[in-house]
């Protein structure tokens, strides 16, 4: 027994059942504060639907030895991108939802390119490097929101009559599209997105697919020996120019379902900050820079929004004063800080 | 690939080019962007001037855990939080001049050294990760730095001061006013050169540092280091400890970058409580990468290459973007994209251009052994024939 | 691309050169539109009307980082940076945000004849009322009191102010949460002090507005329909209105109100280009769409921007003074200015009292009356703030 | 044990330094009133204007009825005042030296410092 506990716990590593115990105990102590399990429960499904796509974008360039992936913002724009154009065309529900993502895949394979070709240039020092490609295409697109010739009068700038808004409501366009396919009710608070979950798992399905084709158990090589796959005939430029390009597409993908369900699109700045929570989701889960599985990817989202979620509200509730804020930052960094520190032991298991 | 060939090419002309392409770019584009911004060489020569007093301190505290193997490190963040708590207690106490600054660095340095140990220790435990794991302790330390300085300052820690205590009884307030100790570093010993005051203290403050560094680099201690960021088995089998030199490297850095944020706050006059510190981390290890650093080997003349370059950019670009572009906001956003997107380009150079020098050795060394081969094989061939 | 940059860079010379005709030039620094929209279009206003400098016109316009808070060497050297033309006579901040007025220090040394005015100022009043010539803020102190007594006129019995300990440690912003406690108190209303994520924090913007998103339905459900919330962000006020129009609760104004405050992203207020540069027409179209989405009654804002206002009338009373037509502290000048950009609003405003308990006449505090969406205007100027809220202990424990 | 006693004084030593620091570095406020004021039986009124130098500083006018504050660095303090009239200085210099513990200010009464009276100032332990 006790070894088969023990078994468990090097399994999913000994900082992650804490971090899930400590998420249990937020849960079990909201309503002696006050707050309603039933709508907690209800968010932290919602943002697992709204952001595991982003932080499974994460795990090809992981997988293919690109390290994390800190230009996700570069994947973001290309699917804001999708995102504003299909407005502009002014489609809406699945339709406007699709087309974004088709517009967006194409913007993330050409990004994603170029993205891929300068990545290779800089092996060993691809997460450093990404940082700065991402706060630079952040500013670059910063100047082409101003500049790009949309019409659309739910988008432009009140007073100044050009230029995109920083943030764009898509209620009348494709709000909740995915989230709505087939979403039932448990009980009065909790609204299952069906549709956004399926299309999560779906993806989560289609990755670990790819990665037991020829093509992806190439790309698993060159991440975990690039001398031995080179000696094998695999070339390893075009499998990484792969991964980001895939890393890319994802991010892609994952910022549209976001924003389908959270019903604003939001440009500017707002994409310099997509990367960090994404990354330290994955890296809660137990995934390490060169290490990564879908496990990860799911128990790290579950867990980084669930306390990202709880410890304001019920904080909050238990002082009610603005110092809430102050502990969510020590308490959700700190666990970060302490999955970094102990994830050694998951790897050795 | 025609890139590769220019590599091996052995033309001085060339080599320099590309052994320097990055302060090269840069030069260029301060060429370009100097006079779009129509700013006078005598501003752009004093904020030169000032920039690197006033950012110096701060980068020169990277080098030391770049030496022990541990990569850029993002807990100097923690030194510069120390340096600030040093800077409210002067500010509350009403210590002003050159005393007050010296008194804001002694109160500071056990705490420095105090954040410095913790994080130390904590970075040991996450081996592989010193990066990330120091970026994620600032953003945790923040959230500390938050409690203690805006719920416990003047309830638990007495906080007399009206100018600096909100007006509800504790907390301090977000800007504090360094106007006692503004700039008497900078004042101490300066002269002016074409009407430019040059800090000479404040240079003399860095120059003391740069010697610390490179005497450091000898002692035993220094040469633990090394071994120790070369390869940690190899440290261990001689006999270092190499949790405990790992931790001191941590804890030097912190303690002068908690000097490197007070002679920086001197400078620029007003504290901003809680986001001075924030970027801190983010802008000296750009400095520093630009200056041709890499995570595994940073020099001081990099540092001060770094300094020199990143600033030049940051001043200049704005508003050469906006005579460029000519609208006010755009000049703001091409700032940005250049300033990060030359850091990307700059980094994305340099570690292609040890990719390639790597590629060479190895081209070098097969020819090496090609022609052994062919000379063994010719000799066994030989060998038959006679 | 070289030749592009080279005939680019001549024809900037030219250019300048040539048509250097204004005897005097105004620097403007403000946000970027994506930081602070109104402001930059106050700036805007200001070129149409007296022309560009590198156009021979009057104003420089320049706009500080979007990461300002943590970008204070960029916000100094951007504002320095314009003392550095010899014909510059005025600069204006606005908003005055952390590292103006270490650079209002610098400026002074440098070039003493310089005009300094600040809007909105972050840093900490005394600060700049001793750097500044003219500090202009929106009076937190009566808004504190007349923000409650709007709320409690409409109907609601709770108030919620949801803030950050950012936030928290602004004076001003501090104090206006102590005055509303007491007030509420004062007029039988519930008054709740909310935390909320920073949007500067590591979840940035998303993350923060996500907050707002989710828990709007369970404070109304908690707390009832009829609680008003206050938030003292921009990044928050956008989900705020969005959950406020749809589901009930009230909203009086926001913390630096404007009809384009929130609401075009809030609503998915259209606008077209009759639109452009048109304040009542703004006002208008966002009325239509507050009352479409049910918020008749329960939605307020100012009727023109304190943002836009505050950065064309600094420019304009920069103006006249260097004209020698208006002296620098002359309360009737200042508000003539602002009467030029909001013709027929109503201003009300008094001057910021330090901690010694002295008045200081460069450092006024002003507000506009609220304007509740399907309901008009409240007429909050001409109510009398009773002095208790003034006090500086107010709420202190 | 030779170790631990070098260390204990050498922290000792930047203790002691802290200390002396915190004497010469720390700074009062010295107000200037300008005002009417009664001290025991006698009024003493104010005029003129008086000029203010205090240390090296430079000076300071206080008008009739109105303060100004100076903040000056250290223990030891010289006080120079002189009256103003028409926009000349005239009258006597009156130098004056003063003295504060840590955390003292004082608030100096120009008319009774004119006057020649001893209690010219007043400690102002609140600062």
């Amino acid at each position: 027994m006790v070894e088969r506990i023990q078994k468990i716990v090097n399994n999913v590593g000994l900082p992650r059942i804490i971090i899930g115990l400590f998420l249990l105990f937020l849960l079990a102590s909201a309503p002696f504060v006050g707050v309603r399990i039933d709508t907690s429960l209800n968010d932290i499904i919602l943002r697992l639907a709204m952001n595991g796509i982003l932080v499974l974008s994460l795990v090809p360039m992981v997988k293919s030895g690109c390290g994390l992936n800190f230009g996700l913002q570069l994947g973001v724009i290309s699917g804001l991108l999708g995102a504003v154009i299909s407005l502009e065309l002014n489609t809406t529900g699945f339709g406007g939802f699709f087309l974004a993502i088709g517009l967006a895949i194409i913007f993330a394979t050409v990004f994603g390119f170029l993205y891929g070709i300068l990545l290779n240039r800089v092996k060993g020092e691809e997460m450093v490097v990404a940082t700065y490609v991402g706060f630079s295409s952040v500013a670059f697109m910063c100047i082409w929101w101003l500049i790009l010739p949309f019409k659309s009068q739910d988008m432009i700038w009140a007073y100044g009559g050009a230029g995109l808004r920083t943030t764009i409501s898509v209620e009348n366009y494709w709000y909740d599209a995915l989230n709505n396919f087939l979403s039932f009710k448990i009980g009065s608070h909790i609204t299952i997105p069906t549709g956004g979950l399926l299309f999560f798992a779906l993806l989560c399905f289609l990755v670990w697919v790819f990665f037991r084709t020829k093509i992806g158990s190439a790309m698993i090589a060159v991440g975990s020996n690039p001398e031995f796959a080179r000696s094998c005939g695999v070339n390893v430029n075009r499998m990484r120019l792969v991964s980001v390009i895939l890393s890319t597409i994802i991010a892609a993908i994952g910022i549209i379902m976001y924003q389908q369900s959270f019903g604003f699109i939001q440009l500017y700045m707002a994409p310099l900050y997509m990367a960090f929570p994404a990354v330290a989701a994955l890296l809660l889960g137990g995934a390490s820079v060169n290490k990564v599985s879908l496990k990860n990817v799911i128990i790290g989202v579950f867990l980084f929004q669930g306390i990202l979620t709880m410890t304001p509200s019920i904080i909050n509730n238990l002082i009610k004063s603005d110092m809430s804020e102050a502990i969510r930052i020590i308490i959700s960094n700190g666990l970060i800080v302490y999955a970094l520190t102990r994830s050694s032991g998951v790897r050795q298991s | 690939m025609k890139t590769q060939d220019l590599t091996k090419t052995t033309h001085p002309v060339i080599r320099f080019l590309i052994n320097n392409a990055v302060p090269i770019l840069f030069i260029v584009l301060v060429a370009f962007a100097i006079p779009l911004s129509g700013f006078s060489g005598e501003y752009l020569f004093r904020e030169m001037v000032t920039r690197v007093s006033r950012n110096s301190f701060l980068v020169l505290s990277l080098l030391i855990p770049v030496i022990a193997g541990m990569g850029m490190n993002f807990g100097i963040v923690l030194g510069a939080m120390a340096g600030e708590i040093g800077l409210i207690f002067i500010t509350d106490w009403e210590i002003v001049g050159m005393p007050g600054l010296l008194l804001a660095m002694i109160i500071s340095t056990p705490i420095a050294a105090l954040l410095g140990y913790f994080a130390g220790k904590i970075l040991n435990k996450a081996k592989g990760r010193e990066m990330a794991t120091g970026l994620m302790l600032g953003f945790f330390m923040n959230g500390v730095y938050q409690l203690v300085v805006l719920y416990s300052m003047g309830k638990i820690i007495p906080i007399g001061n009206n100018n600096i205590l909100l007006p509800r009884g504790f907390g301090i307030r977000n800007a504090i006013n360094l106007e006692g100790v503004r700039q008497v570093l900078d004042n101490l010993l300066s002269f002016d050169i074409f009407g430019i005051g040059i800090p000479i203290a404040n240079f003399i403050a860095i120059g003391l540092l740069c010697l610390f560094i490179v005497w450091f680099r000898r002692t035993k201690l220094g040469q633990d280091m090394r071994t120790v960021g070369q390869s940690m088995e190899v440290a261990r089998a001689s006999g270092i400890d190499v949790e405990k030199t790992r931790l001191i490297s941590i804890v030097i850095s912190t303690i002068l970058a908690c000097y490197g944020q007070i002679i920086f706050l001197q400078n620029i006059g007003t504290m901003n409580t809680y986001n001075s510190h924030e970027q801190v981390g983010t802008f000296a290890i750009a400095a520093l990468l630009i200056g041709g650093a890499s995570v595994a080997r940073a020099t001081i003349p990099n540092v001060f290459v770094g300094v020199i370059l990143f600033h030049m950019v940051f001043v200049v670009s704005p508003r050469a973007g906006k005579e460029l572009i000519g609208q006010a906001q755009l000049g703001e956003h091409f700032r940005v994209f250049v300033s990060y997107g030359i850091i990307a380009i700059s980094l994305a150079l340099y570690a292609w251009r040890k990719q390639m020098e790597k590629q060479n050795l190895r081209r070098q060394a097969q020819a090496i052994n090609r022609e052994a081969l062919k000379i063994q094989q010719g000799s066994t061939i030989g060998g038959k024939e006679s | 691309m070289k030749k592009v940059l080279m005939v680019m860079f001549f024809l900037v010379l030219i250019s300048s050169y040539a048509l250097a005709d204004a005897s005097f030039h105004i620097g403007i620094v403000t946000g970027t539109v994506t930081q602070s929209e109104d402001d930059l279009r106050g700036a805007e206003q200001l070129i149409k009307e007296y022309g560009n400098v590198s156009e021979g016109g009057m104003i420089n316009h320049l706009t500080y980082p979007d990461q300002f808070m943590t970008e204070m060497e960029t916000t100094i050297a951007q504002i320095v940076g314009l003392a550095d033309d010899p014909l510059m006579k005025a600069i204006i901040v606005n908003q005055a945000i952390p590292g103006t007025v270490e650079a209002f220090r610098r400026v002074r040394e440098m070039r003493p004849d310089i005009l300094l005015f600040a809007g909105g100022p972050h840093e900490d009043p005394v600060m700049l009322a001793d750097v500044a010539d003219l500090s202009i803020n929106p009076d937190n102190v009566a808004r504190g009191y007349l923000i409650i007594l709007a709320a409690e006129r409409l109907g609601a019995d709770t108030f919620m102010h949801i803030s950050f300990p950012r936030h928290m440690s602004y004076e001003l912003l501090s104090r206006r949460r102590d005055i509303m406690k007491v007030a509420a108190e004062d007029l039988g209303m519930q008054f709740i002090d909310m935390g909320s994520p920073d949007p500067t924090s590591d979840i940035g913007v998303a993350g923060a507005q996500q907050f707002i998103l989710e828990k709007v339905p369970a404070w109304l459900d908690t707390y009832g329909k009829k609680t008003a919330f206050f938030c003292t962000n921009d990044a928050h006020t956008e989900p705020l209105l969005k959950r406020v129009a749809e589901l009930g609760g009230y909203f009086i104004e926001a913390d630096l109100p404007s009809p384009t405050m929130g609401y075009p992203g809030a609503l998915g207020v259209q606008f077209d280009e009759a639109d452009q540069g048109n304040w009542p027409a703004i006002l208008d179209k966002v009325e239509e769409a507050v009352i479409d989405k049910g918020g008749s009654g329960r939605m307020g804002t100012w009727a023109y921007s304190f943002g836009f206002t505050t950065t064309a009338a600094l420019g304009e009373h920069a103006k006249r003074v260097i004209e020698g037509n208006a002296e620098v502290l002359d309360m009737d000048a200042i508000m003539d200015a602002y009467q030029k950009y909001t013709p027929g609003a109503g201003w009300n405003g008094s001057y910021y009292v330090d901690n010694d308990g002295v008045d200081r006449d460069n450092f006024v505090l002003i507000y506009q009356d609220t304007y509740v969406f399907g309901h008009g205007y409240m007429n909050m100027t001409d109510e009398v703030v009773p002095d208790k809220y003034f006090d500086k202990n107010i709420g202190r424990d | 044990m030779r170790r631990n006693i070098i260390r204990i004084s050498l922290v000792v030593l930047v203790i002691i330094i802290a200390v002396f620091l915190y004497n010469i570095g720390k700074s009062h406020k010295i107000y200037f009133d300008n005002k009417n004021i009664t001290i025991g039986d006698t009024t003493y009124t104010a005029s003129n204007t008086c000029r203010v130098w205090v240390d090296d500083e430079e000076s300071q006018d206080v008008r009739n009825r109105s303060r100004k504050v100076f903040k000056v660095a250290g223990a030891a303090h010289t006080i120079v005042v002189q009256e103003v009239v028409n926009g000349e200085l005239s009258g006597e210099r009156i130098e004056k030296k003063i003295k504060f513990k840590l955390d003292e200010g004082a608030i100096v009464n120009l008319p009774v410092l004119l006057d020649g009276a001893e209690s010219w100032y007043e400690i102002n332990t609140e600062i």
